[in-house]
């Protein structure tokens, strides 16, 4: 498993983190360490997946917030064809890049997807995923510890005529 | 989208609706013409799916004892049986209008 | 929301407007002329599109809008049917309970002869479509025909249509008065309007393709049935011809006719018939 | 039964490019059926991508991912022919495994 880039995670370091981690998913503590996503658990993030919305999502995977960056190319339709399956992707410049997220805004559940980037593996994800409607999707890098995220909206609505 | 729909339904819908609550015997007989005009409607292979719920309507509400609702869905049904059989006659000429030629 | 007024309106128009055309213009239209339909049809296209390239049609609403054809591309690197086509693949080689296969009934072993179908059948005097000519095949050899409307019949298709894909719809009118006959009844319902929308195929896929009903961008009727079976994100799933008829005609609030029908079987062999010369692209992806 | 997974891993240079599409409902557990009895959720959580014994992607999927899904990306440090292995498993403990052949 790759050794994180932050501060070097004393073993207390990490306790104190992923409790931390496991408190904020009750969303009301505020978060001291940043443990980096990447080596703190192998296991799925099933709290993340639990949360409705956005930031409490982004908090219970990362435990920090993003700041949008030109540097994070996210490519998704302008209306998609389908709410069931929208073709969406994101790339970037950055390096050292650990983990990459999509999360769809106004989704039963924000988080979507989230994908760990191995060293030696490109920054660089495509996926199809489902949108309940119209609303921002959002994809975010984890890079060198420290999150960009870009944000898109996309337009979904039903097809045909009627019935 | 021009929506012409040559609709003899509106006529019978603007009848002045009937003073005294509606009993069986009304709901009966509204539901039997609406049952006749569907059938000649299907006859016809074009039938429509709201007619097909709005007789479906009907039963139910007269199931319930509702008879006031089950005779206006008995008519409402009739009318849109009509209004297909009307639609299916006058499209047998037409449709001639759309062809590309 | 039952749209009274307008519609009363309406109808008093339309019935003026039918009883004013059908006077005059039914003499020109008596004979059927199906070569000269086909090529009215096609210029149609081509002259109301000309910067969609004749060979894109079959492509639906991607010859029509950039950003969906994109979305298209995106799909077809690994397209949702591919586990259509091997389910079709594996069920075309494997031998019925009497050892026979859907290779002894047709011609070729079944092997890129897609472009062909549907054709009219002058012994049965109908057209006979190739989801029909499937269900034959089984049920000839003593197994239990499939649904029209569900996977293993659009499996089988799909296998069927990806071994014709590139070859130039093919459709025969023999010199045969029912075929003729057959021709003009597939043409009069795919004018006809119906259900309480009022709509005919040809008010969605001759009047306004490329244009948007909701989220969807309409097709040109013009090579719409190259491309099937298509696997539908609607349906999440695989759709056969059959389906598509039937779905269409619900989503106009008319009641459908059982798949295969008479009217179905002829509508489709119009619609291949004025596509001839284009690609086959099944099977496709569609939104 | 062919597994569920289909994968194209082509390299050019030091870089392979692999997509994978895999056989699966992906039920949100938001949906009813046509009886309207909800068809409880049943979805991929993990897919797993090692390449000469080390993880070279790891997707940790929700609901919100699209049926039969699909997944591309592209990683170094491999050459054709090396061995791909691909595993996912579902929240029911459903999963399935396969190994391809880099092109």
């Amino acid at each position: 498993m790759t050794t994180t880039t932050g501060p070097h995670p004393t073993r207390r370091l990490i306790l104190q983190g992923a409790a931390s981690v496991a408190l904020l998913g009750l969303g009301n503590l505020p978060f001291t360490a940043a443990p980096a996503r990447a080596a703190a658990n192998d296991k799925y993030p099933d709290e993340a997946f639990k949360q409705k919305n956005e930031a409490d999502a982004i908090k219970a995977l990362y435990g920090k917030t993003a700041e949008p960056s030109d540097k994070v190319k996210l490519d998704a339709p302008e209306i998609a064809e389908n709410g069931g399956v929208v073709p969406i992707s994101v790339t970037t410049t950055l390096d050292k890049v650990t983990s990459i997220s999509f999360f769809v805004a106004e989704n039963p559940f924000a988080l979507a997807a989230s994908y760990r980037i191995p060293d030696g593996t490109l920054p660089s994800v495509a996926n199809r995923l489902k949108m309940a409607k119209t609303t921002n999707v959002t994809a975010l890098v984890e890079a060198d510890g420290k999150l960009y995220s870009a944000t898109k909206e996309v337009k979904v609505t039903v097809g045909g005529c009627g019935g | 989208m021009k929506l012409s729909l040559p609709l003899a339904m509106l006529l019978a819908l603007s009848l002045a609706p009937s003073a005294r609550a509606a009993n069986e015997a009304d709901y009966k007989a509204a539901y039997a013409a609406a049952e006749a005009a569907s059938k000649e409607a299907a006859g016809m292979r074009n039938q429509w799916t709201v007619t097909v719920s709005a007789l479906a309507a009907a039963k139910k509400a007269a199931d319930g004892g509702d008879f006031d609702r089950a005779l206006a869905a008995a008519k409402e049904a009739e009318a849109l049986a009509k209004a297909s059989i009307f639609q299916a006659t006058s499209e047998k000429e037409a449709w001639k209008a759309m062809e590309i030629r | 929301m039952k749209p009274r007024i307008p519609l009363l309106l309406g109808s008093l128009s339309a019935a003026l407007v039918a009883f004013v055309l059908t006077s005059p213009g039914v003499v020109a239209a008596d004979k059927v002329d199906p070569v000269a339909d086909a090529k009215a049809f096609q210029n149609f296209f081509f002259q109301k599109f000309p910067n969609v390239k004749h060979e894109d049609f079959v492509n639906g609403p991607y010859s029509m809008n950039e950003d969906m054809k994109r979305q298209w591309q995106e799909k077809e690197e690994f397209p949702p049917y591919e586990f259509a086509l091997d389910a079709g693949k594996e069920m075309f080689s494997t031998p019925f309970k009497n050892g026979k296969s859907y290779a002894d009934c047709f011609p070729n072993g079944g092997i890129g002869i897609r472009q062909n179908y549907p054709y009219f059948d002058e012994k049965e005097g109908k057209v006979v479509t190739l989801e029909l000519a499937l269900n034959r095949c089984r049920e000839a050899n003593g197994e239990a025909p499939y649904s029209y409307v569900k996977d293993e019949m659009a499996s089988l298709t799909a296998y069927m249509a990806y071994t014709s894909r590139g070859k130039l719809m093919d459709i025969k009118i023999p010199d045969d008065p029912r075929a003729l006959a057959a021709f003009e009844n597939g043409k009069r319902y795919f004018y006809t309007r119906r259900g309480q929308m009022n709509f005919s195929c040809a008010s969605c896929h001759v009047q306004s393709p490329g244009e948007r009903i909701r989220a969807e961008i309409l097709a040109p009727a013009l090579g719409i049935l190259n491309a099937m079976p298509i696997y539908r994100s609607e349906w999440s799933g695989m759709g056969t011809t059959s389906r598509r008829f039937v779905t269409c005609n619900s989503q106009t609030r008319a009641v459908p006719l059982e798949p295969q029908a008479d009217e179905y079987r002829d509508v489709e062999y119009f619609l291949s018939y004025v596509a001839n010369g284009l690609p086959i692209s099944g099977p496709g992806a569609r939104p | 039964m062919a597994s569920s997974i289909r994968v194209r891993a082509t390299s050019n240079g030091d870089i392979t490019e692999v997509q994978a599409l895999i056989q699966h409902p992906m039920d949100t557990g938001l949906v009813k059926d046509s009886k309207g009895e909800v068809i409880p959720a049943h979805f991929i959580q993990q897919l797993k991508f090692e390449c000469n014994g080390k993880d070279v992607f790891v997707a940790d999927w929700g609901t919100a991912v699209s049926k039969d899904p699909y997944v591309k990306f592209s990683f170094k440090g491999a050459k054709k022919g090396d061995e791909l292995k691909i595993s996912w498993t579902d929240n029911k403990g459903g999963s399935d495994t396969t190994t391809a052949k880099i092109a």
